[in-house]
């Protein structure tokens, strides 16, 4: 049994997997089918100030070793999260990250203090979706707007902030660097690439949204490039994700960076994936005869 | 709820009509609980999302639970390719299903195409208490109305070019002649269209009725979201609900079409 | 038997299929399998000044659905193209792409300027490739320097003028109206996304290259994204591409905007897969009773 | 050349050492034409891209091919799955083969591990004029020994550990005897290593020498210049070509290693 337990930002996990914010909910489901003790932490659904309906469905398209999602970010609010959601959320012995979102870095950071209260362990900011204030380009594409969102939560909170990044850009090593100097504690990626299908017959796009995220094993190659680049240009730690469906996947990511690694559409395949990966990783490291997964972090030899 | 994710077994195989198929499975654990309505979620191999699949057939005795479906696209394609003997990935029993009642006298059961199959284990339960109409494009397209008879239940079948069944035509007119003598209630599944007129019909007859909806899903259990769907509560409040945890089941008045 | 015939920039294609730049070398290897003719078109290993040798082994890399591929630009230089393989190419009754390439604008300038007294029908000026002028981000990644490689290739060159659009950007949109105002005739797009993949055995990056571009089905959602966002922005015609491959990949394609499509590895899947796709699109259109394919350029109906 | 792809029927596995699999495919057209050297590109259901297995035999009057490989990642997995009756998607005959020498006396075939298959069409073709060396790691990898032996030729099989075989250690050894009483040719495929160790032996000793490379494909037929590697010519100056199409069999003083 190789020691999986990996330390972020003073946080201990058990173990460096965590089900991705949006594919999880707040748990209750997959509870259903293991308890959630087992799993390094949970991602809870993206959460805003107000209570969001989310987009129109069809909301899923499937696509080659991936899927297209535009849930939007349907969430009951952070007042609800807080009432209904956590508390339970919290007796589950796992590491909560509370994903939270925002239209203006003020909600972004209303939404953060109102965690201060609580005994969520980390805050994962998704800098992805539009800044309604700057003509609804995504907090996530621009250095400057990154910074301002990073700096408004920051100042909000003295929680472990982890700045969650879009992939849908020029270099996210800039960003990573932006957020970084704005007080993030770390940041995890990637978040989902936009794409688009469209329904031949009808010729509507198959979503109601027309285009929505990728994720999946599709994204998994630009995920290890993206870890890679950012784990070279910054010196907090890296929480990876995209397209993760097994152990080998996992340490994958995390020879490229991660200190730990979030599971997305690989739930919806198999909702066993997250305990799956433990497993498939602890196997890996015993038969490489590694004592600790710590210590593979960031070990990729590039040429 | 508790949720079953397993391998289980095709123990038969049946080709029913054109490119539409019944498997039967062995999984005595979710055969055990599975209620009418309710859905199975089958993993084709190689693809990354699952297929929601309703429940056509539930034999706690044999362990047994029956599905039929029509191929549709690749995953549906790639799941008509299996064989006896060869296990499908399936998380079940899924959703919510029909409400059942003891008390009923008579019930209509309308399913339209590949919306009839959930409506079996309805006539199970009711027998010569149900009726049920079938509606179909042709007679290539009609299938397991002998089933129906197998359980005692009254088979009206419509095509709507005539080539088959007693109806020419569309479910509607069989169902408004039934709602006018009466019934307790109506359970539907079927394309969006025929659901929107029959709930309708019942609505304005004020006849008791539940139909079942599709969407597109990811998780199947409810926890992402994706198969959202509108309703409506009595003070007309619109609601966002998820086809795969609330439904596929609600009653007629709660569906915004 | 649908109308297959497309024209863009004037030039007449007998369908819209074209082998993508990279994947078909000259022709000459698939030309064991079928005749050439048989194609619309093909686009060309791309070719630069002077001869380059690419990059070292293992150039190659599978992921989900997709392929990492880092052979750089080797090609024996323009001008043993335009004597060694041009003349053979050009009798093969299908139109022929030169794509070409330049470590500086004025590179590229030169290789299309060359190009002037040859029979080739259009150029595909890849901007993917780094320019070591400014420090070698790609020229594909900003809006000022694609116009300028695009204007020093509109003024060497009164040959059709396609611009191959990299897909590593935040906003294509604002790099195609960049190019389109530059003079270009049209846009294709889109080359492979940025990926990397790691042997976690040996803890090496499976490409000697370290990272690589990624095609195949995987990115085929980005690909249709992209195509309808650049067909909502000019005005210009596009060639798509980007994981395709079967007709109704084409289709699709051509629904969000593309004029043609181009094939990469899918060549690679199935050496017949140019030939399959044109049969396929013919297929599909005469089930829908659809006369001609021009007529289904554009006409997804957004939400 | 005149590249051929198809759908072969497998009309024989034979599991033959520890996840090592022998698989014979009808495909006449190709049993025809193919040589010594040359190799197939076969598609693994499901998979983007084909993987590239030397052909071990070749039987034009039967019009079979003989495949040996052993599992490595998911793709040769999946070929192994597969069963008599199921069809392999194939490319052949890829590459340029072996320099055959009609005149040759005595030549030796160096193989190592799952580089030793492409020696047998040689050892059919040399009979007892030929010598194989085979290095492998244990007893549990040994492979084809007897079916050199049944085209006559003579055997040498190294394991490292010594738990098989005469030799104990690496081919090496028994080349250098061959060598220094002298010898027509050598052939050789297997682990970088070895081969970089049998061609500089080969060049000292002035015994013409041809090796079997591999590299990382995607077309197989030359086109996409995935498959690079660099040699140098008589003058010195480097060259790069590509190991499926001037290749898989390089001149060892060829090879740039
Ligand atoms: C609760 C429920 C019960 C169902 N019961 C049955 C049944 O008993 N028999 C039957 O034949 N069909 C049933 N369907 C429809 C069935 O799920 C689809 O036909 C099937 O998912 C199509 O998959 P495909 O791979 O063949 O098509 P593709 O078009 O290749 O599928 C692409 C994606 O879209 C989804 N999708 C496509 N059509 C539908 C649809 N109508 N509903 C939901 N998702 C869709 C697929 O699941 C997949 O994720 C049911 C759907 C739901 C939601
Ligand atoms: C000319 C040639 C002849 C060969 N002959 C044989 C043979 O007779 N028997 C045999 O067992 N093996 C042979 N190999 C090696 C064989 O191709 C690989 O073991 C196989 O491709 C691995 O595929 P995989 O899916 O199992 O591994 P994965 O690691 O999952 O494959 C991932 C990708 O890397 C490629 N790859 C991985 N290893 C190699 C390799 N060593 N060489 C080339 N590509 C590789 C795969 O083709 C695939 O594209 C030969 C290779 C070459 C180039
Ligand atoms: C249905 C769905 C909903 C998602 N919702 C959110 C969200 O609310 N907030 C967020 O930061 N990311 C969200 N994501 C992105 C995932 O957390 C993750 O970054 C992405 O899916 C890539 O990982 P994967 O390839 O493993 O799925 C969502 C993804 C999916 C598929
Ligand atoms: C092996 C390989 C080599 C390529 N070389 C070139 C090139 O020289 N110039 C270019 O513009 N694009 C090149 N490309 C990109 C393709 O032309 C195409 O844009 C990309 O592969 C996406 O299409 P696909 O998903 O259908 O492969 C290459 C792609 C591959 C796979
Ligand atoms: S499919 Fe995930 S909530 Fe319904
Ligand atoms: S694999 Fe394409 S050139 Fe060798």
């Amino acid at each position: 049994m190789a020691d999986l337990s990996v330390n972020i930002c003073g946080i201990d996990f058990k173990n460096p997997i965590i089900p991705a914010s949006g594919v999880f909910g707040y748990g209750r489901e997959y509870e259903e089918f293991y308890p959630l003790s087992k799993l390094g932490g949970i991602a809870t659904k993206g959460t805003t100030g107000k209570l969001r309906t989310g987009n129109p469905a069809p909301r899923i398209a499937e696509t080659p070793s991936g899927m297209l999602n535009s849930v939007g970010l349907q969430n009951p609010g952070i007042d609800a999260f807080i009432e209904k959601e956590l508390p339970n959320l919290l007796h589950k012995d796992t590491v909560i990250l509370a994903n939270i979102a925002g239209a203006t870095a003020e909600e972004c950071a209303e939404v953060a203090g109102k965690l201060n209260d609580t005994d969520v362990h980390m805050i994962e900011l998704n800098i992805s979706c539009p800044n309604v204030k700057q003509g609804g380009a995504a907090f996530g594409t621009s250095c400057q707007m990154a910074e301002q969102v990073t700096k408004a939560v920051r100042n909000a909170t003295k929680k472990p902030l982890v700045v969650k990044l879009s992939p849908n850009v020029t270099s996210i090593t800039d960003i990573a660097k932006a957020v970084e100097s704005a007080g993030a504690d770390a940041v995890s990626l990637i978040n989902t690439l936009l794409g688009m299908r469209i329904d031949i017959k009808t010729r509507r796009p198959v979503l109601r949204n027309n285009v929505g995220g990728l994720s999946g094993g599709a994204i998994f190659p630009i995920a290890v490039r993206m870890v890679w680049q950012v784990s070279n240009a910054v010196k907090i730690p890296i929480i990876g994700m995209g397209g993760v469906s097994s152990g080998e996947d996992a340490i994958e990511l995390m020879l490229a960076g991660a200190s730990a690694v979030q599971v997305g559409m690989a739930c919806f395949t198999d909702p066993y994936a997250p305990i799956r990966i433990i497993n498939e990783m602890n196997d890996f490291l015993d038969s490489q005869n590694i004592d600790t997964v710590r210590e593979i972090v960031g070990t990729v030899q590039p040429w | 709820m508790k949720y079953t994710q397993g391998l289980y077994p095709i123990i038969e195989k049946k080709a029913i009509a054109l490119d539409t198929y019944s498997f039967t499975l062995y999984c005595p654990e979710v055969a055990d609980i599975a209620q009418a309505g309710q859905f199975v979620h089958i993993l084709p191999e190689n693809y990354g999302l699952r297929r929601p699949i309703s429940i056509a057939g539930i034999d706690p005795e044999n362990g047994t639970l029956r599905i039929v479906f029509a191929i549709r696209g690749k995953g549906t394609k790639a799941l008509a390719n299996m064989n006896e003997g060869q296990r499908m990935d399936m998380i079940a029993p899924l959703g919510h299903g029909f409400t059942l009642k003891p008390d009923a006298e008579h019930v209509v059961l309308v399913g339209g195409g590949i919306g009839v199959p959930p409506m079996l284990p309805l006539a199970k339960y009711y027998g010569n208490k149900a009726t049920a109409i079938s509606g179909f494009r042709s007679f290539r397209q009609v299938i397991l109305q002998e089933d129906f008879e197998q359980f005692g239940t009254q088979v009206i079948t419509c095509t709507e070019d005539g080539s088959a069944g007693a109806v020419k035509g569309f479910v509607t007119a069989p169902l408004e002649q039934f709602l006018s003598e009466g019934i307790d209630a109506v359970y539907a599944c079927g394309p969006l269209v025929m659901l929107k007129a029959v709930a309708e019909l019942c609505i304005r007859n004020k006849t008791y009725c539940e139909i079942s909806l599709e969407e597109r899903m990811a998780c199947g259990v409810g926890a992402c979201l994706g198969c959202a769907c509108q309703t409506k509560d009595e003070k007309g409040e619109i609601h966002f609900q998820h086809v795969c945890k609330n439904g596929p089941v609600f009653k007629a008045e709660e569906v915004l079409f």
